[in-house]
């Protein structure tokens, strides 16, 4: 992480907890919870144990999900590649589906999905995902440099050693991006479809905070949200894409 | 292995690209052992006839006979490196198509032929664009082909890369007799190097002189009689368009 | 044992069901699952569709959803009492203080739009000219008050409580229920309700039946013994206990007898009516919309 | 859009009907509206004015946030670009705020723009597209052509006509692509912040019709959206495409 | 214009990039309306030479000497023309610089010239590679310079366009006197060209021989035993690798 965060940024980091403690201080904790106040909710949250719980909830469902997403994405942009007649149909489906409001899409899930706590989450993650998996994928079959495949052909390369050797590793850089772009995505939704229709997870306990305007602890959890996702972005994705990008710039 | 069995021959072969015709009723044909050089103008259809002729693309019409069934292999006018896999491991991933991945010795002797004995490891996106070429090339013999298409295989390399490479493939063929199969842009190359030479130019869709050259090569030099010759006439056929610069001169001077 | 599923928000009508599942022991044969969730639209949906048996939401929630053919029943009402303006700085003694003030509401068409241009008119303001009506999601409504942004606001309890301890210029300056006790001679507004699915109930006569007994136990517990009640709702509900205890003063949580309560009822709904159709879907409900 | 959307789609979308009907049929108007009843919502709206009034305060809320998150967007990443220093400073904080879930957003703005009606749907638009379009110049600005300054250069061209005639026309593409995925955002996210905290607008409509439980009318709205977004995405941005990528490929 | 005036003096030059000297000490001069060649290896260090001359790259150490404020032009080792732009604005683009932008006889014939009269309006991108590299060639011209860089401006074209470009150049070159100093791999195209030829070999950072060139570039023709010598010569100096290959023979007859 160190090699991506770098030092002026702590800079601005601690002007930024400045400017955040100075206006604290002339607000009433509801308003702006001070970063010592945030910092004990945070406390509490971890030690009463709920912080862990809702925690594994959220992530259990948005890996669900975002997994559901990626595998279906990468199937759809395939088949779509292939068959032209399906893109026609089904290109401007994807696109509607991207411009459907996530509440409209909370609201039909309760009508498809009942009272099931954790499936509404995990729609509305997966909805969300989707599209975006989908166009990643759907561009880096596009931009495929299909030259190799043919001088695979003509060194008589079996059709299992094309899809292996050349399809699968000319599409990572996509798919690495695409997990990269979508997770964002997967990890926001899933909080939002926990904050509206669910009575567990990270985004449950934002609404209850919310709702009772216990403002330090709406902080607390938003802590742990960006944490996580910078956890992601900057480490997880990050090595990922090291490993990728070994020959990506080619 | 008769010099003078037929290892690929093209019969009244046809191939349009919508309204463009490219070849018309093209007849060409290759022994067995032979260096076959095509030499043409950019535009005039040489990796289209390279490509029906190695099965990549179809004529539209023709016949294509091969001496029973020989084992191609291509060097593209551009490197096709797959860029996840390192010099060696590009060696490799051909050879198994044909059982011959064990074959390091032979790997190890085309890097050492082609001066890339240091760069097994490395990555294309790691080679020079001369390098990636000579890579290009050597992936072609390490399946032992009988028969090698070579576009423009020593394109925009320096002298000296060049006329390695050119011994290079030289000294290939008379120790294993392989049939090689190369464009070039360069009539002195084609000289230097061909049993024979096929010429080709778009204006005609196709083959428009046929020179055989019986001399041994590592004895010809270009300025040697006949060759010499050769190159006068292919320079005459080629200079057909240069002549009406010279009336520019009276604008020229005006405009500056 | 039959499995009950109920959905409630965070608001002091869902304790009995706390109560229900953490104080006693049910009959084995009653299971009570309680979900929180104050998303009142999806709570009907899930009735509709038998997800659920049993909902606490707004008395006019559950008449809407009954005019527009959902089939359920109000089992109770056991929210008389919750609303309060609260003024930033000021006291008004009359509703004429008001005019030309802001004043923040939660939702517009909501029963508290409702109510505050029901009251306003009866007092002789035009809302829409002489007040400032400001519309604002709860909670950013009271957050925005407390900051010291509006002059005035309409808030449910515990909202009212958290305000008045947060804000030292807030000011309690009507109780709405007195206001409406002015007009209609007696401050019960039955606002909060518990709505029992149509199939459920018929289907499961002596358990509604149950229920609705332990429930209004479950209301005579809380009125008994704040202390307990303000703990579990600190536990449920993410507010401090004493914050709650404090609410709870200003809560009529209770359960009437069925005429009473229906006539009350009819009350509200028709001045409702007059002003704000589409809050009960179009009229009065009917007969069968009473257990 | 006759040439984008294509026939098989037409097909497709009537199934869609078809099951939406269907489904419709035996369900509560409350739970899923048929395609009748929302028509008729739809019409209901458009007729009493509230459509085209919603409409406009909607889009006008979305044009001045995106237009300043555009430009913010691209000062950022020009500034960013130009100066490492700034870039190892504030690219970790765009991270940060691409984080952080609207919710807390919406909370905060509500904090600091107070009764403003307008404000607090403006901040949510402009802070959710700000990191899209920086993110997407920033990126265009990486990809870009260096061996075309330094032709100019070679030529003595001078510093305004370099910007004017190698920077911008660069940047074009990136830009375009930068305004069309931002623009889903803003558009959704104006929509949200409306449902959670204006009192206007076409999220605001929505959040009334969700607390009425007027579904027919919640669709009616939800239609709206889907068919201006595709309006801009199909038409409008595939028109700046068309435009643009003239040179593009190259 | 006396054609003993120096155009461009470079005096001691020393460049390296990190750990990799390139030039060192490096001496040169250019006369005024010659024609100068710069011929050697991939990576001797040509380019860098020229980026330096043109003062698109600052030597470490060394000395500069113009004649007076000559306008430079540089056609590029691969073009760079404006994708945004069609062929003739991308000439007006640098015509712009220097107040030209209104002398279309000019463009006309440059386009004439270079054969491309029917792709004025076209984009870089509609253009073939050959295309494009006219169009870079011709944009140096456009901007009547005094001195033009030319960083292999025929590399990978046919054998007719790069006669008819070489003419171009030349018929140009008597026409206006315009110094013209040129990067080739080819040693005949320098022969055939150069007033002044430098010989550049990265083992020695820099220029290794200088050959001039008295006879009348009409009159010249390869076979000339004057040319021919100078042929064999850089041959000589080129083929200094080539030997090792021979011993190969065994090993490849063996591993095929
Ligand atoms: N797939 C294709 N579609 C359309 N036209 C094509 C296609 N491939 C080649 N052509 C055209 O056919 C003609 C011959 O092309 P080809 O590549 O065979 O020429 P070439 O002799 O190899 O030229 P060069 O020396 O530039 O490589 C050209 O005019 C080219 O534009
Ligand atoms: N910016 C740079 N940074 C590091 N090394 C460089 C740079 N530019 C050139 N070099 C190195 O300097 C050496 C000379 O490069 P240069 O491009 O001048 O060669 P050249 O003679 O023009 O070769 P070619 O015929 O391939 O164009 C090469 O080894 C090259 O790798
Ligand atoms: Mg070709
Ligand atoms: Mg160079």
């Amino acid at each position: 992480m160190k090699n991506s965060i770098i030092k002026p940024f702590w800079i601005l980091l601690f002007f930024i907890f400045l400017i955040w403690e100075r206006s604290a201080a002339g607000l009433n904790s509801l308003i702006l919870p001070s970063i010592g106040e945030s910092y004990q909710a945070l406390k509490e949250i971890a030690l009463s144990g709920i912080l862990l719980e809702s925690f594994i909830i959220t992530l259990r469902r948005t890996l669900i999900a975002y997994g559901l997403a990626v595998i279906l994405g990468i199937i759809t942009a395939l088949l779509l590649y292939r068959f032209k007649f399906l893109q026609r149909t089904f290109r401007p489906l994807i696109t509607v589906i991207q411009a459907t409001p996530p509440v409209v899409w909370v609201s039909l899930a309760v009508v498809w999905f009942g009272v099931a706590d954790d499936l509404t989450p995990i729609f509305l993650i997966f909805i969300v995902s989707l599209p975006v998996i989908f166009v990643n994928i759907f561009q880096g079959l596009e931009d495929m440099n299909v030259e190799l495949v043919e001088m695979a052909q003509a060194y008589s390369t079996p059709r299992y050693r094309i899809l292996k050797e050349i399809y699968l590793p000319s599409l990572l850089p996509a798919l690495v991006s695409a997990l990269s772009i979508a997770f964002a995505f997967a990890w926001k939704s899933s909080v939002f479809a926990e904050f509206i229709a669910s009575s567990s997870g990270i985004g449950y306990q934002l609404s209850r905070a919310n709702s009772m305007m216990a403002t330090d602890r709406l902080f607390a959890w938003t802590i742990v949200l960006i944490l996580f996702m910078l956890f992601v972005e900057y480490y997880l994705l990050e090595k990922l894409k090291k490993h990728v990008s070994r020959w990506k710039n080619d | 292995m008769t010099k003078e069995q037929i290892m690929l021959k093209l019969k009244n072969i046809n191939k349009s690209f919508q309204d463009l015709t490219v070849l018309k009723n093209l007849d060409l044909e290759i022994n067995q052992g032979e260096i076959c050089c095509l030499l043409g103008p950019s535009g005039s259809g040489k990796t289209t006839l390279f490509r029906i002729a190695a099965g990549l693309e179809k004529a539209d019409s023709g016949e294509i006979t091969k001496n029973s069934d020989p084992r191609f292999a291509y060097v593209f006018q551009s490197p096709r490196l797959l860029p996840w896999k390192n010099a060696e491991e590009n060696l490799i991933f051909v050879q198994k198509n044909y059982g011959l991945e064990s074959e390091k010795s032979l790997r190890d002797l085309l890097f050492r032929l082609a001066k890339l004995e240091n760069f097994k490891t490395a990555y294309p996106d790691e080679l020079s664009g001369g390098m990636q070429q000579r890579l290009e090339l050597i992936r072609a013999f390490a399946v032992k082909p009988d028969l090698v298409f070579l576009d423009e295989p020593f394109k925009s390399l320096d002298m000296k890369t060049r006329m390695n490479l050119r011994k290079l493939i030289t000294v290939i063929q008379a120790e294993t007799g392989i049939t090689l199969f190369l464009i070039t842009h360069d009539p002195e190359e084609a000289l230097l190097l061909a049993d024979r030479i096929y010429i080709m130019a778009a204006e005609k869709q196709g083959i428009i002189k046929e020179i055989k050259i019986e001399k041994a090569r590592e004895k010809r030099k270009i300025s040697d009689p006949e060759l010499y010759q050769h190159l006068e006439n292919i320079m005459d056929i080629f200079s057909d368009l240069v002549s009406d610069l010279e009336d520019a001169g009276d604008e020229i001077k005006r405009l500056f | 044992a039959l499995e009950v599923n109920v959905q409630a928000p965070t608001v002091p009508g869902a304790l009995p069901f706390l109560w229900m599942q953490e104080k006693i022991e049910l009959p084995a044969a009653l299971e009570i699952k309680l979900n929180l969730s104050s998303d009142h639209q999806r709570g009907m949906s899930l009735l509709a569709q038998n997800d659920i048996d049993l909902l606490i939401t707004g008395s006019n929630v559950g008449a809407n959803a009954y005019n527009r053919g959902i089939n359920l029943k109000m089992m109770n009402v056991n929210t008389w009492g919750i609303d309060y303006l609260l003024t930033n700085g000021f006291k008004t003694e009359s509703w004429a203080d008001l005019r030309g003030k802001n004043l923040a509401l939660p939702l517009q068409g909501g029963p508290l739009d409702f109510l505050a241009r029901y009251l306003a008119q009866k007092n002789g303001l035009d809302p829409e000219k002489d007040l400032n009506l400001i519309y604002r999601a709860l909670p950013g409504g009271a957050q925005l008050f407390m900051a010291g942004e509006l002059e005035a606001i309409i808030l449910p309890e515990p909202l009212v409580t958290i305000s008045l301890a947060n804000r030292e210029e807030a000011v309690l300056s009507m109780d709405l229920q007195e206001e409406w006790a002015k007009l209609n001679g007696d401050n019960r507004i039955p606002f909060v309700a518990l709505f029992v699915n149509g199939e459920f109930s018929s289907k499961y006569p002596q358990f509604t039946d149950i229920i609705n007994a332990y429930y209004a136990k479950g209301v005579e517990w809380i009125n008994n013994n704040p202390e307990a009640a303000a703990e579990l709702a600190a536990e449920h509900f993410e507010i401090p206990a004493p914050i709650f205890k404090k609410s709870l003063n200003r809560v009529n949580l209770n359960i009437y007898s069925e005429m009473e309560s229906r006539k009350l009822t009819e009350l509200y709904f028709g001045e409702m009516l007059k002003i704000y159709p589409e809050l009960l879907g179009g009229s009065l409900p009917d007969e069968e919309f009473y257990y």
